[in-house]
């Protein structure tokens, strides 16, 4: 606590500190259920501290527009260096009364708000007991407010350009919502083509199949976006607005370092192998089919036609394969399995086509008029309890446990998306978890779907779970949202400011912070044998402090100083 | 512990286990698979051990491997050697298997680099107990090679090591075993990858049937696991309310030796001698007039409170605090105690496992249903969230 | 050009307050306009959201302060859009504040006003489970806590009685009964409907007995029953008869043949109202009738995989639309066809609906102006370019949320987040983004 | 000076709220206008985790006759999985303390949700009953603590 000499008042005496405790009386609600004159007599004859001065006055209601005038102006002309403010609940007014700070020199962090209302005077019926906890808790804010710290804002410099790694649909997507002239992007492809599982799919909606051919000549087109075909991601350090990165080409192992604020994960997945279910056995030539091979064939030469050349006469779609194993619905096979029926009705219009399935799963937005006119088309739909193939032979047991066999000229099956291989060692890499189901693992299912727990990587397309092309593309355009939102070029971000710092005399780099830290905010610094807080990164949960037998790490504005503080209070 | 399939190899026969040891240790200094050991060697007024990283080979002759008693933690050594890395030499450290265990939990502290050492252990029969042994070196080492006969520590023992269960070990690198033989065979077992390696690289074929020393280190084991459950029941008998740990706590005078004597504590500066342990001075005094008084220094018995909770789960019951407690508090049984409770509440040993992460380092999503209030209401037994 | 960073979201729900927060955090202005007098939309009625069941206040709150707090956005409740001409980039909007009767920065929502008002009538919020008065907030924890005046109940609004007992009570004189609608007219550079949907109308449905068996429940009834901030702090308790239900079917996809789409999220929330009621009523007996089982996703099945069996009885029926519930002496009768379509019977105390999710009663005219085109369905269309773009028929409006169809809090974010995206691309370069 | 045998205990509780959930309970606790007990006092932290063995040690030998720790329900920690680690920190305490009989039932951890203002003030009300029955906490009344 630097020493404070009293500015114009003329006192000699060196004073600590001179603190403003100002009392809201909230119409009735705090000053109808306590005695506050008798607080404020007692506030103002406090001895705690000798070199302490304490002005305590009340006010109607302080949140109002000319509350706050009121408490700027004292704040001002008292010269405060700590400010306590009895009333509601910092969920409600922290930031009114931090701004109000803000407006004058006292730092916003030498301030404390003291919830009288909701957790005394409206909870606390005898006015006597009331008044006291109130004075009590008062009492204790001063002497918490005396021990916290200036802490001030530290604006970050921001890289605003983006890699993108895989260059499918979604890739390709979040790389064309995101380039522009004040933003490049690098989009990192490990193949040697753009385009992706999509570039197959003739996609559900009319004219989606072009799409991707459009997008992909946009993409080599645009001049803003830097294309690294055959190159994989080697290292990322860093966090947001400020990732370092190696990108190793395929080819000449040549490796490019690139800078970039953001970094969005489109990798895509691969199919379930049928094989690894024991309900389907086929060999090489039998007429068992995956439905990418199939989509292949009609995005292809437009028509799908058995090895023998001829077009089948019957064909058996089995949904579903690889569900129980993997313990997920993926949500849009029944979609394109039925596309596929009407292919196949166009094909050959007297054909026989036969679905089996276990749920018939119809959320997006014209999947059910799809199911009727497959229906009217004379596709038959089967529900099935169980089911098993041998070669294009389909045994099954229906709901009423009916047992049937069917033989068909050709067997197509829809297997169930998985994370794609190389999904373990990029999730390493960027140090992201991944989930049950073995995709990566994003920060929050329903408020932020696409973010991760390291802030500035997100996850977008099939990467981040089974979806369909125009669902993975919308993925894509709100991670572009939270980029273009979040890292404007040419201006500063700012970060929590209530970060935890570790302490060098105290660590001994033992790792049990590291360890615990959600957002990989802490680093060990190898040559010093010590931890490190990123405090571009720390959210201030206090989890590391926590895991310190040694307590050498502060927690800014919520130190174990502080808190003894209002410990010693409420024991008083 | 005992892994049947386990094969071990047989040591040429020297006159005493130690002996036998230290030729196993020049011929891997010959052979080059070591470049230093690292091994008790009686201190120049005879009466103590000290640690000596010994790279010239002819020390070798003045070591004692086996050592009557223990006056640093072996676990210190280690880390005040390999704190800031590995360090290039490849080095054999001999150690008791509880300052070996002490030295794997701080391998997962960071604490001690482990990859170019190798750590072996042998047949601890229990160890005599400092100041005994300071009082009267002959004496010692007399009652000590009488405990090795027996394979069982005698009065002169610390207490902790009348009830070590884990006085023979697979999880070091290399483990001597001889108690419990007939004549004066030392099997050498190799306890991880990096031992087997270690043991081919040297030529040792590894055949010899392990079953029979495997059998009287069991019988060895089964008692004291009975010593063990008594002691407890003392202690527990002991602090069977806060009058108890006052008690035993009594004339504890605050000079912390047990946290600096323990391997276990390796914060640099202890909280509870750091400024934020410090109390305010008008806190202490309201305090004092509602109490009538307050005892000061003011952490003395919170501090072991403190400490058990900062290191118990790491406890490899060494012994080493009531060895270095100079008003003689047992300690040592109380945090054995309290270690043995902590430990299985997160079913992890301290120090055995090695690949086990720190208990506080990990969570399961739905555990520990006593611990915490039940959610929502008192009498679902499993709560809706987890 | 006039400015063109300013943007109107309409509808404060998830879908809103998450395209409001993110375009305000890259400095734009933002009117977000709500018809009700409180924000937080749908998600804050159900005290838990799947599929892991987290707490939606603890999940919504900080978002709702933040929208509140933030000073880019002007938050405008109980306000409709009544006009929005002119094009992308260059938007002018007629914005009507509806009278609210107490001052928002005066009222500190300290509820003194509400036992004196004499009016009493049912709580639509809380699905009229409970009753209101004429001077309310829609429920506990309400943000903005600031209560709002029914002008078409107030005695004095209507000129009935000269009533000032609220005015009387209120020690913040926040309460003005000459408060009149307020008209305002912006500039914004383009527009977010976020507006929601609603679900349909139960009684249209005859052989599911909604509104003539009190036993039969929709499901934001069932919600706010489960609330503990809701009509019954939590208990589940049948209407009338305050019995606790000791058997519940759930009746999974009413209505789905009339409205020919399956709604996507009643499936999860059946498995959650399985989980809760087992979770309430330990001994209870829960069974889930249903025809198909819709749960996408990659975190989805594992919920109903915990849920089914364990917490209820899975009933397949070959053909949903013919389930029928009726009265019998001791509740409720539900007859359904099994798998081999024999008709099967069920005595249940109560029997809760999974009620397909329709566009909101405000859709149609919202559309109307807005200016932009109803799908078939009558939800808000998105021009079908195949990239899923959210952009509407008219340049510069989009779309979010359940208002362009039913989805999931998931997807409603994804929507928020994508339409920001597209929305920056306009305000900053002036030129609506491809 | 030592409260006497005749004067009604009133136990002196610190409750550490996390600031997402629990203190949220606590705020709608308050806005609903429900009973809690003057003895009980709320200390605000950023989360569950933040609680350390230091912490909740000294303040249970300053004399604390009750210390409620309550954060969100496992799974809606606000970062993510904080809570988890609060419960392993939180069970090793109480084992130690049960183990050298220092009244584990004086520490409590409960789970209460934003939505829960009345299950708040139960868990607040029960704790505080319990601890009545406890009594006060017999290091506040020993000098040799």
């Amino acid at each position: 606590m630097k020493d404070f000499e009293m500015r114009e008042s003329g006192q000699d005496k060196k004073l600590r500190a001179k603190v403003g405790v100002y009392v809201c009386e909230c119409g009735p609600n705090i000053a109808g259920k306590v005695d506050l004159d008798k607080i404020l007599a007692d506030l103002s004859e406090l001895d705690d501290y000798q070199d302490v001065e304490l002005v305590v006055k009340k006010y109607g209601f302080l949140c109002s527009g000319p509350g706050k005038e009121f408490l700027e102006e004292e704040i001002k002309s008292n010269g405060f260096t700590h400010l306590v403010v009895g009333a509601c609940s910092p969920r409600d007014h922290d930031s009114t009364f931090m701004s109000i700070c803000e407006k004058t020199d006292l730092n916003p962090y030498l301030y404390r708000i003291i919830n009288i209302r909701e957790h005394c005077t409206w909870v606390i019926d005898d006015k006597e007991k009331a008044t006291e906890k109130a004075f009590s808790y008062i009492r204790g804010g001063i002497a918490r407010v005396l021990r916290q710290s200036e802490l001030f804002e530290k604006p970050l410099d921001i890289n605003p350009d983006v890699l993108v790694i895989g260059g499918g649909i979604s890739g390709m997507e979040a790389a064309l919502s995101l380039s522009g002239e004040d933003r490049r992007v690098f989009l990192v492809e490990k193949t040697d083509r753009l385009g992706g599982v999509s570039i197959d799919l003739s996609g559900l909606l009319p004219g989606q199949g072009e799409v991707v051919k459009k997008k992909m000549e946009s993409v080599t087109e645009d001049k803003n976006i830097r294309l690294f075909l055959n190159t994989r991601v080697e290292t990322v350090i860093g966090f947001l607005g400020n990732f370092e990165i190696e990108l190793v080409s395929k080819e000449n192992a040549e490796t490019t370092e690139i800078m970039a604020g953001a970094i969005v994960v489109a990798t895509g997945s691969e199919l379930f192998e049928p094989a690894n279910s024991d309900n389907y056995s086929y060999s090489e030539s039998d007429e068992v089919y995956t439905s990418i091979s199939i989509e292949k064939m009609f995005s292809g030469e437009g028509e799908a036609k058995l090895r023998s050349g001829m077009k089948p006469s019957s064909v058996a779609l089995i949904h579903c394969v690889g569900r129980e194993e993997k313990n997920y619905c993926s949500g849009i096979c029944c979609s394109y399995m039925m596309k596929l029926a009407g292919f196949f009705k166009n094909q050959s219009p007297d054909i026989q086509v036969t679905e089996f399935y276990r749920d018939l799963c119809l959320p997006q937005k014209d999947d059910q008029e799809r199911y009727n006119e497959a229906e009217a088309d004379g596709v038959t739909f089967i529900r099935i309890k169980d089911i098993s193939t041998k070669g294009t032979d389909v045994s099954f047991e229906k709901m009423n446990g009916e047992k049937g066999e069917q033989s068909f000229d050709m067997v197509v099956l829809a297997p169930a998306m998985e994370p794609s291989a190389d999904t373990e060692e990029l999730a390493d890499l960027l140090t992201v978890p991944l989930d049950e189901s073995g995709f990566f693992q994003e920060v929050h299912k329903m408020t932020n779907p696409v973010g991760t727990s390291t802030d500035g990587v997100f996850i977008v397309g099939t990467a981040h779970g089974p979806k369909g092309v125009s669902d993975s593309m919308q993925f894509a355009r709100a991670s572009a949202g939270q980029i273009l939102t979040r890292l404007i070029p040419g201006e500063k971000l700012i970060p929590e400011v209530k970060v935890t710092e570790i302490l060098e005399a105290y660590c001994t780099g033992c790792g049990n912070c590291l360890d615990v830290c959600v957002y990989g905010a802490i680093y060990s610094d190898d040559s010093r044998g010590i931890s490190v807080v990123n405090e571009a990164v720390c959210r201030g949960c206090g989890n590391c402090f926590g895991s310190c037998p040694s307590g050498a790490l502060r927690t800014k504005h919520f130190t174990n100083t502080q808190l003894y503080r209002e410990v010693d209070e409420a024991l008083r | 512990m005992t892994d049947t399939e386990r094969k071990g190899a047989v040591l040429p026969v020297a006159k005493e286990p130690g002996d036998t040891v230290l030729d196993f240790l020049r011929m891997a200094m010959t052979k080059e698979a070591a470049d230093a050991v690292i091994l008790p060697m009686k201190v120049p007024s005879g009466d103590s051990y000290a640690w000596i990283l010994m790279n010239d080979i002819s020390l070798l002759d003045d070591a004692v491997p086996i050592v009557p008693t223990m006056p640093v933690q072996g676990a210190k050594a280690l880390r005040s050697l390999t704190r800031k890395g590995p360090g290039n030499l490849k080095v054999i450290a001999v150690m008791r298997p509880c300052e070996i265990r002490a030295a794997m939990e701080l391998s997962k502290l960071g604490q001690v680099h482990s990859e170019n050492l190798i750590l072996a252990t042998y047949d601890c029969p229990g160890a005599v107990q400092l100041q005994k042994y300071v009082d009267d070196p002959a004496g010692g080492d007399e009652r000590f090679s009488g405990m090795l006969k027996k394979g069982n520590p005698d009065d002169s023992a610390k207490s902790v090591c009348h009830y070590c269960e884990n006085f023979s070990i697979f999880d070091s690198d290399i483990h001597f075993g001889y108690l419990g033989l007939s004549e004066k065979e030392v099997l050498l077992v190799p306890g991880s990858g990096k031992g087997t390696e270690f043991l081919e690289e040297l030529g040792l074929d590894l055949k010899k049937d392990l079953s029979s020393w495997e059998k009287g280190i069991e019988e060895i084991r089964a008692d004291r696991v009975k010593t063990r459950k008594n002691s407890f029941e003392e202690t527990e008998i002991q602090l069977r309310d806060i009058d108890g740990l006052l008690s035993v706590f009594a004339n504890c005078i605050g000079c912390h030796n047990c946290q600096s004597a323990c391997p276990i504590c390796y914060c640099r500066l202890c909280y509870f001698d750091s400024e934020t342990a410090e109390q305010d001075p008008d806190a202490l005094i309201t305090a004092a007039e509602k109490r009538g008084g307050i005892s000061l220094p003011v952490d003395r018995i919170m501090f072991h409170t403190g400490r058990m909770a900062h290191m118990s789960l790491s406890c490899v019951s060494c012994g080493q605090c009531s060895d270095a407690c100079p008003v003689s508090i047992p300690v040592a049984d109380v945090f054995s105690y309290v270690a043995d409770q902590t430990q299985n509440t997160f079913e992890y040993i301290a120090g055995l496992n090695d690949g086990d992460p720190l208990p506080l380092r990990q969570f399961r999503k739905a555990e520990l249903p006593g611990v915490h209030e039940l959610v929502k209401d008192a009498d679902a037994e499993v709560p809706s969230h987890e | 050009m006039p400015q063109t960073g300013n943007i109107l979201v309409i509808g404060a729900g998830i879908a809103g307050m998450k395209a409001s927060l993110m375009l305000a955090g890259a400095s734009n202005k933002v009117y977000l306009v709500e018809k009700l007098p409180i924000i937080g939309g749908k998600v804050i009625k159900n005290e838990e959201s799947f599929p892991n069941l987290e707490c939606s206040t603890c999940m919504v709150a900080p978002i709702q302060q933040d929208v509140l707090q933030n000073p880019n956005i002007e938050t405008l409740t109980y306000s409709v859009v009544e006009k929005i001409e002119g094009s992308a980039g260059d938007f002018s909007v007629v914005i009507r504040k509806k009278a609210r009767y107490v001052s928002l920065t005066d009222c500190i929502g300290c509820g003194m006003c509400y036992e004196p008002c004499p009016v009493s009538l049912k709580n639509e919020w809380e699905e009229n489970l409970i009753d209101r008065k004429a001077i309310y907030v829609p429920c506990s924890g309400s943000l903005p806590n600031v209560p709002v005046i029914d002008s078409e109940h107030c005695l004095k609004l209507l000129g009935k009685e000269e009533c000032n007992l609220c005015v009387e009570s209120c020690a913040f004189e926040a309460i003005n009964l000459d408060d009149s609608d307020e008209v305002m007219e912006i500039k914004v550079g383009a527009v977010i409907l976020a507006t929601g949907s609603a679900t349909i109308d139960l009684s249209t449905l005859p052989n599911l007995g909604y509104g003539t068996l009190p036993g039969v429940y929709a499901p934001m009834e069932f919600e706010r029953l489960f609330a503990s901030n809701g009509p019954t702090l939590g208990e589940i308790v049948l209407r009338g008869s305050e019995k606790i239900p000791e058997s519940i079917a759930v009746i999974h996809c009413a209505g789905r043949k009339e409205k020919k789409y399956c709604s996507a999220v009643c499936c999860m929330y059946s498995f959650k109202f399985a989980r809760f009621l087992k979770h309430k009523i330990p001994s209870a007996h829960v069974f889930n009738i249903y025809s198909d089982i819709c749960v996408p996703g990659k975190s989805y099945q594992s919920f109903y995989k915990s849920v089914d069996g364990a917490d209820t009885e899975m009933l397949y029926t070959s053909s949903i639309e013919d389930v029928k519930v009726s009265e019998n002496e001791s509740g409720l009768k539900v007859a359904y066809p099994d798998a081999a379509g024999a008709m099967e019977e069920l005595n249940v105390d109560m029997v809760i609906l999974a009620a397909a999710l329709v566009p909101g009663d405000d859709a149609a005219p919202l559309a109307e102006v807005a200016g932009v085109d109803l799908d078939s369905r009558g939800f808000i269309a998105t021009v079908l370019d195949g990239s899923g773009s959210m952009e509407t028929s008219r340049r510069g409006v989009f779309v979010a949320g359940t208002a362009e169809g039913p989805k999931d809090i998931q997807n409603s974010v994804i929507q928020a987040e994508s339409a920001a995206g597209q929305v920056m691309g306009i305000v900053t370069s002036g030129v609506s983004g491809s | 000076m030592k409260e006497k045998a005749g004067v009604e205990f009133v136990p002196s509780i610190v409750g550490f709220l996390c600031n997402w959930c629990t203190y949220a309970a606590a705020d709608l606790a308050g806005s609903s206008k429900l009973e809690l007990p003057p003895s009980f006092s709320v200390i605000r932290v950023m989360c569950s985790s933040r609680i350390d063995h230091n912490l909740l040690l000294s303040t249970f030998f300053k004399g604390a006759d009750g210390i409620l720790v309550a954060g969100c329900h496992p799974g809606d920690c606000h970062y993510g999985e904080g809570n988890y680690y609060a419960r392993r920190r939180f069970a090793l305490l109480k084992k130690v303390m049960d183990t050298v009989n220092l009244d584990p039932d004086r520490l409590q951890l409960s789970w209460v949700s934003a939505a829960e203002g009345k299950r708040y003030a139960e868990v607040v009300g029960e704790f505080t009953e319990k601890i009545k029955e406890l009594g006060p906490n017999p290091i506040k009344n020993s000098t040799r603590f």
